[in-house]
């Protein structure tokens, strides 16, 4: 691990410090602009740490080998953006539905397909949640700064440990080729989770037998458990069934392993909430862009508060239910691209506030004057509330 | 205190270095600083630059629209981005290389270091020393500690003479 | 946490305790190997696939290795479902992926034993580049391969090692494209142990995944098996008899026969299927050589301070 | 061929072992009927042609193999059964010819 | 194609058969269950329609090589399932991007992973929309039955070329493992519509210059346009662009391509609606469950109707939101899923009606009593409105 | 709708016409075939793609084929930005799929010579599984695969061609994976034209392309090219002039060499570059095999009624 | 008029193309009809069934639940699904190869396939003919036309002698 | 070596031309400056040293060459030129010379 202090470090280079410090010690990758840097680190880096890297020939390829790796009991990572990510989904699915925890950083560009390769973009937030076949409960962070995805890295292989399951890091060009000031801390400072382990003898164990928290004790291949895995529906024995029960129960336990615990997984920030009758809704780069917008669109007079998640999914629904309820007339959500999350708030306010979009299709995030505009505009009544 | 300041020059300059080596200085300052770049579809060639935001409190939003200072180390450059230089904002240019209509201070920096430090590769650094000196936002300590952390290895001190004479120049 | 040293549960006396337990003991001498509780497996009467598993599971109770080292990593396919059989670590993944997995779970654990079980479509269809690269990097592990001739799995498609000529599912008016040659392929990307055998060799076969076993590098074994219901049934060898009978009388062992010259050749009636363990060679692996490097830059990094 | 003596079901599991005697060796070939899905290859296979199908069919209606000539013990068939429901059962076990197992 | 007739058809088979009468002469894919009937089909009759059929290595190469036959002027189509389906998003998105006319099937089974690969589900309806990275706008059709499918194939490559998009037919594993009666109408009773040729001469022509409807002419390689078509954003030349403007002219228009043109794309069926004030909403098969539901639980008093889209995307979101300000006291969405359609129906009531669930992880599909059961359980206030 | 005759715009007197009109005429005199709006390109200064596009389009003019009868395809990377630049149909499609893309291209209108114009992490790192079964099936289109010995538009990092030892932006302590050697994938998986050349060799460079064009099958040509910037800059080759010199020195002209003995070894100083001509074999195309089963099927069909 | 009915037996007896002469003839007669099978990972062995559904109306549900009419041609097959046979349902059998508690009615169809006429694999076709008589759920005419368009040509003439053997059984 | 003669800038392109001759054939070696990158490859690779970089640099700073010696009109360096930059032109068309071009 780094020493700790400050460093002036960029965003991507922060995501792989982050990883080496939350214990990530297998990493495989295929370039990709504008994640490249991770990798690039993560190799310079490995050789002092032990850790193995592996320059796989395409995407599918990597994450399938860091879900093996992460079985072979390594905290494994892999990082790419949207091409790739879309190359990944079938084993995004796999890593899901065989609980395997590891980390996924996805580093958004302008898309659809090739798009703008060099330029900022926010068009994969609902991908990370509806992107692989069937149904999933998934765990995604947008970070917004270089020490914010230091920190949510590490978050992100904690969480990714305690819960099982594959977690998305949904950077953006912007957040990772920025260069800003990093406070890594003592070691001794950061926290650490580990996997649960069996306490049961192999022959008692059963790898998909949930403990209360929905988590499955997991046992590492080598570890003498003679664990069967697979992507077939599954019954707690980790046998493939056809039965529509098993189905049932094992795909339920998977989406409510995140709803149940959404309380601890949950994170996002509020800001000057108290007394708006608007919110801007608002995350990763844009959000940095949003907090300005707050400030200035008060100086104009306008009672405007900030709702950003840091998590994306779980989604903070609830407290937009409320905020719609306890007096907020309208939500303003700034993202870079043609509305994915807006949905998303338009449908938690449940009619009782409006919902606006400030939109943009990629290549350079919102300016703070942009937001205030669409503020005023809505305020004049220029603006028809969001409807697809 | 908050200020946007545009390095900007051709590839190949270093220009991305000077952005670099001023956002460190400014962290050992205790400053908040946030530097971005713009990347185009060529891996070589054209116009580039590096836009730092430094400031007492924290940066939010992260980039530079109308720099408060802008350094063109070459003519494409300044005519790049001049006109998005504020109304009352610092231009420096290397004089040798740049002529500009409007006012601009400089150094014949490339000739510095060419001829007098017999290095011309370490015209950026003279021009962060002049900078440096100019502007006076960071301590010269704490750049002289960036130049030598940043730097190529075994050019540290080649360096550092090259920032002195800038910083002398600018001091003048 | 207590985790009992895992190692016991594998003594031979954990096993025995076990199958008595369970009242097997004294049956099958494979069950304490193979997950009992799924079998009968649910592959069709007739298929090769059994016999494989067999031989593969004989294998590794020849071998020296303990089970809780060894890991077994198929894709999908009828192929595919060795994973769910074996008593080891065991894992069924995405179609394709079973290589990059693999690798993963290789350079993730380098003390397990890692055997990719999995069908010629899984790993020379959709998962073909996985195979090159893997075997270009050398990376430590062994990929059984059975070669069915098509897609068993999902109704007997053609796929790229059905012959030119073939009538299956997809190729009802006949096939029109040519197959690969599995060995040459593995070969010519790099396996440092290349072998083709068919069902009816069991012995040898016993033999080949034993040396695969204990051999260091990226070892192919193209094993060729009777699917009655999806290829044989079409193509006039009924059932997994009249196929093992086939290859019995048309097959010819020749070890160092050149990779690149077997190609199955079934339009040519005087060609025999070429068997036999064609490379065995040296090379260092994809772990050695990382090691060697990743040391020197540690080295180096100490002398830089 | 005639008929072989089929061993006692030993073990409540259903299967039926035929003992045979081969050079020094004694020993027997065990069937475990639910496994059998009737593929025949054991009958095929087997150098000396000692096994024969059986009349009665299992529950799925395979008809599993029995002895009806005179095994030589070489455990081909336990290896050509692709459903782990044939093996040989060694009386003694001889170190010297663990390699035919 | 078919002599005109009845035929007693299996759902795979009928889509088949519609492609082939839609002018279908191009078909890749690579086979998996439930959809391999319909590769297995094309394979019997291409010869005698003089198609090209193409059995790739996967299913990436099987979408790429029918985008490329679209460019060669082919009507070109594959067929998958949820595992393939996830590894054509990449290219699903080349194909929104470069505007490239083709048809995707994907015959549902449960998911997520490998899952239950021979049972039927619907859990990839929201994959259709926000499964490839970026912002894009789609078509895709939920047909219930072999004639639907017959019938939708046709219509499926109708739109296709008329708005140049790769559009998806979601069946599911019911539906096209049924055998049913399907009516092949003659010929001349075939709508058949084909993508709109430049009518500029080559050096005049813009391949991405839009006409008013929004959708450009379409010049095939080898008519003499020399086009340039990448997946990277482009300009009205088709040339690549780093310009933000660019980008958002592109993809504005790709998403108003649809929106703007819902009112002729957009299909839905209700059934029994005018004194409802509980609306059942089902798609593809389950509709078929849902229809006799509503007639059980009218038997039983409730006043129940249906809404059935028959295009998932885009959706009748304006129809619901008008039938939650006109009386709908609540919609019940019956999916096989654990919810997906349902948070559009939820967002579009604006909070105007409740909106509930009856959910299915996949294996079989609802049975109408369950469906009634659900209904009357509401009623007995025991089932709280859906949110997550 | 009123499409004129589309050949008639690409005569000789058409094309001098548009040309003169833009101002153009007696410029460069391939200017006919660029899209000469988009020149200068945006590859480097020294950067080896522009000799082998030009080289393809002397080859292109040379040959009998009409403009608007070829396709360019080509995937992600610099190399990949050549589509962009050639005034024919071209399609520049997602990372690694030109291949599939063109085979869907070229079977729906064989009339099309189509060329896939790519770079080796293109058509070998994530493209690697259709290069084999597209050479396997032997579809008739032509491959000029750029191999830079790395990844150059996302900022040279290693890949499939990478020399062992090479530093690299993700080998910076030195490379420790085996590179391919792509004439042998390319003749191994059944390619009936394989060639490998530098941008030194010019003008066998046009005669290659221009072989391929007129040949039936698939067609594979590897040109080893300068990457100053990606990965010329850290081997020692800093300019684009350095490595050129480095071809012409160190290049070993063996027309008809065995391709599985072309491997290039650099950490050998004794090792030449061995270019050539390697194969050149007629067999039939993917397209002629399944006409002939399509059209017996066909025949078949009408006895049968 | 709409009844739902199960053809069960074990794989190779081709109680699949069963459910398609059927459902083919209801379509000639002017029914609505739809069949469904179920699917197991296994491609092979096992108990195995058809459900069909036949109405005069527009069949929307298309799973069987309760059927009206379960034909078993496998022990196996009868004991996985006589229990889901409608209390007042009709139970056909193979009498030869089944025993049933249940009242039921049927032919040794093995039997008179194998032995009358020499064909074995017709037994299918032979209880179809026996159900058409017993059911009259369709026309024998539409039945005959059915079973020689689906069966294996050139055993047409067969395979139209087995159904009327059957039928004739049915009618007695 | 002696700076040749250039051509008049004939069609306002920016271009340059270097009359040669060689032989029985005369042309001229163009060079169209504002594409050049300076990459040096004809300069190098011309077999006669025919060719220089020029002093004055280019608007993106790079210096296209010109002709000092006696160029053979091989056309070597139209060929390696990646950036269609410099091109033989030729004054008769010969049309049995016609491979050189
Ligand atoms: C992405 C994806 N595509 C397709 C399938 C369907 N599928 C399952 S197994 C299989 C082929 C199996 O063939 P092979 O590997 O030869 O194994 P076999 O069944 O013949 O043993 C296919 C195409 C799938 N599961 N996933
Ligand atoms: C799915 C996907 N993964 C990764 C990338 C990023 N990427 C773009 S080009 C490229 C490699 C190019 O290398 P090569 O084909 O050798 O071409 P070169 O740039 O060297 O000419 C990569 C990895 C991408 N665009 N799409
Ligand atoms: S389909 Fe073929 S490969 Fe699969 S189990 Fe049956 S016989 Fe074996
Ligand atoms: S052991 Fe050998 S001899 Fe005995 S029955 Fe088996 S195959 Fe025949
Ligand atoms: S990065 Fe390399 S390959 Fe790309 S344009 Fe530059 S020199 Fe050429
Ligand atoms: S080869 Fe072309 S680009 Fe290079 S120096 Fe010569 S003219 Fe300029």
């Amino acid at each position: 691990m780094m020493e700790p202090g400050t460093y002036f470090m960029e965003g991507n280079t922060a995501c792989a410090e982050g990883a080496i410090a939350a214990g990530c010690r297998f990493f495989a990758g295929y370039p990709i602009t504008p994640a490249s840097e991770i990798l690039e680190r993560i190799c310079e880096r490995f050789p002092e740490v032990h850790g193995s890297y592996l320059q796989m020939e395409d995407e599918l390829a990597s994450i399938a080998s860091i879900l093996g790796a992460s079985w072979a009991g390594r905290k494994a990572m892999t990082a790419t953006s949207g091409p790739g990510f879309s190359l990944m989904m079938e084993n995004y699915g796999l890593g899901l539905m065989t609980e395997t925890p590891c980390v996924i950083v996805n580093v958004m560009r302008g898309g659809p397909s090739t798009g703008l390769p060099t330029m900022v973009a926010q068009g994969d937030v609902n991908q990370t949640r509806w992107g692989t076949h069937g149904d999933v409960g998934v765990v995604v962070y947008a970070p917004s700064s270089p020490q914010e995805l230091f920190d949510y890295t590490i978050k992100a292989f904690n969480t990714a440990e305690k819960y099982r399951l594959p977690v998305v890091i949904l950077s953006d060009e912007m957040v990772s080729h920025m260069t800003e000031k990093v406070e890594v801390p003592p070691k001794d400072e950061i926290e650490i989770v580990d996997r649960k382990k069996p306490e049961d003898p192999p022959e008692e164990y059963l790898p998909y037998r949930p403990d209360e928290d929905l988590v499955p004790p997991m046992a590492n291949a080598g570890d003498g458990y003679s664990v069967h895995v697979t992507g077939l529906t599954h019954d707690e024995k980790g046998h493939p069934s056809v039965d529509e029960k098993t189905q049932s129960v094992l795909v339920t336990r998977l989406i409510d392993k995140i709803r149940k615990n959404a309380d601890d997984i949950l994170e996002y920030e509020e800001y000057k909430v108290e007394d708006a009758d608007t919110m801007i809704v608002a995350y990763g780069s844009v959000y940095r862009a949003a907090i300005e917008a707050v400030d200035m669109a008060r100086e104009k007079g306008y009672k405007v508060g900030l709702l950003r998640p840091l998590t994306i999914w779980p989604f903070p629904e609830e407290r937009i239910y409320d905020l719609a309820r306890e007096g907020i007339d309208s939500f303003l959500v700034a993202e870079i691209n043609f509305g994915q999350i807006v949905y998303e708030v338009e449908r938690c306010t449940g009619g009782a506030s409006d919902t606006y979009l400030a939109p943009r299709m990629g290549g350079t995030i919102h300016t703070p004057e942009e937001i205030v505009d669409r503020i005023e505009a809505i305020d004049r009544g220029e603006i028809p509330a969001f409807k697809e | 205190m908050k200020k946007e300041i545009r390095f900007s020059g051709f590839g190949g300059q270093g220009v991305i270095l000077m952005g670099h080596i001023f956002g460190e200085a400014a962290v050992i300052d205790g400053k908040d600083v946030t530097l971005t770049k713009s990347y185009g579809p060529e891996a070589r060639g054209g116009a580039c630059s590096t836009d730092i935001i430094i400031s007492d409190d924290r940066v939010h939003y992260p980039q530079v629209r109308e720099p408060d200072i802008l350094i063109s180390m070459s003519q494409s450059a300044l005519d790049t981005y001049v006109s998005e230089l504020k109304e009352d904002g610092l231009l420096l240019i290397d004089t040798g290389l740049v002529e500009s209509s409007r006012e601009a201070e400089g150094l014949h920096a490339t000739e510095i270091a060419g001829e007098e430090l017999g290095l011309k590769m370490v015209a950026n650094i003279v021009m962060l020393g002049y900078f440096t000196a100019k502007t006076k936002l960071v301590s010269k300590d704490s750049m002289e500690e960036a130049v030598a952390k940043l730097v190529p290895e075994g050019t540290e001190e080649k360096n550092i003479e090259a920032f002195n004479r800038g910083y002398e120049e600018g001091n003048k | 946490m207590s985790i009992r040293k895992s190692r016991d549960w594998f003594s031979p006396d954990y096993m025995e305790q076990k199958s008595k337990k369970e009242g097997t003991y004294g049956l099958h001498p494979l069950d304490n190997y193979l997950r009992k509780d799924r079998i009968p497996h649910i592959w069709c009467p007739g298929c090769g696939l059994g016999i494989i598993l067999n031989s593969y599971l004989r294998a590794l109770k020849n071998s020296d290795i303990a089970p809780e080292d060894t890991a077994v990593v198929s894709g999908i396919g009828c192929s595919g479902r060795a994973a769910g059989y074996v008593d080891v670590d065991s894992f069924h993944v995405t179609h394709g992926r079973a290589i990059p997995f693999a690798t993963g779970l290789k350079v993730g654990n380098k003390d397990l034993v890692t055997t990719v079980f999995s069908g010629d479509g899984d790993l020379f269809a959709i998962g073909g580049n996985h195979f090159i690269h893997a075997a270009r990097r050398n990376v430590d592990f062994n990929v059984i391969c059975v070669n069915n001739f098509n897609y068993g799995m999902t109704g007997g498609q053609a796929g790229p090692t059905t012959p030119q000529g073939a009538k299956t599912s997809t190729t009802p008016w006949g096939g029109f494209e040519q197959p690969f040659n599995l060995p040459a392929v593995a070969a010519g990307s790099g396996a440092v142990y290349v072998a083709r055998w068919t069902t009816y060799h069991v012995e040898k076969l016993i033999e080949s995944f034993e040396e695969a076993l204990n051999k260091q590098g990226f070892c192919f074994i193209e094993v060729l098996s009777p699917c009655p219901t999806g290829y044989g049934r079409k193509v006039g060898l009924k059932t997994g008899k009249e196929t093992m009978k086939y290859y019995k009388e048309n097959s010819e062992i020749k070890p160092d026969a050149d990779p690149s010259e077997v190609a199955l050749d079934p339009e040519d009636p005087e060609s025999k299927i070429i068997v036999g363990n064609f490379v065995d060679r040296e090379a260092p692996t994809y772990q050695d050589e990382r090691g060697k490097v990743f040391g020197e830059a540690r080295k180096k990094m100490e002398v830089d301070g | 061929m005639s008929e072989k003596e089929e061993d006692d079901d030993e073990n409540g599991s259903g299967e039926r072992c035929y003992p045979a005697e081969s050079k020094n060796r004694e020993g027997s070939i065990c069937v475990i009927p639910e496994r059998c899905k009737g593929c025949g290859f054991c009958i095929e296979f087997c150098p000396v042609q000692a096994l024969e199908a059986s009349e009665d069919t299992t529950e799925k209606g395979y008809r599993p193999p029995k002895m009806t000539g005179d095994c030589v013990l070489c455990g081909k068939c336990e290896k050509v059964c692709p459903e782990f429901a044939i093996y040989l059962k060694e009386k003694e076990e001889d170190e010297e010819r663990g390699e035919w197992i």
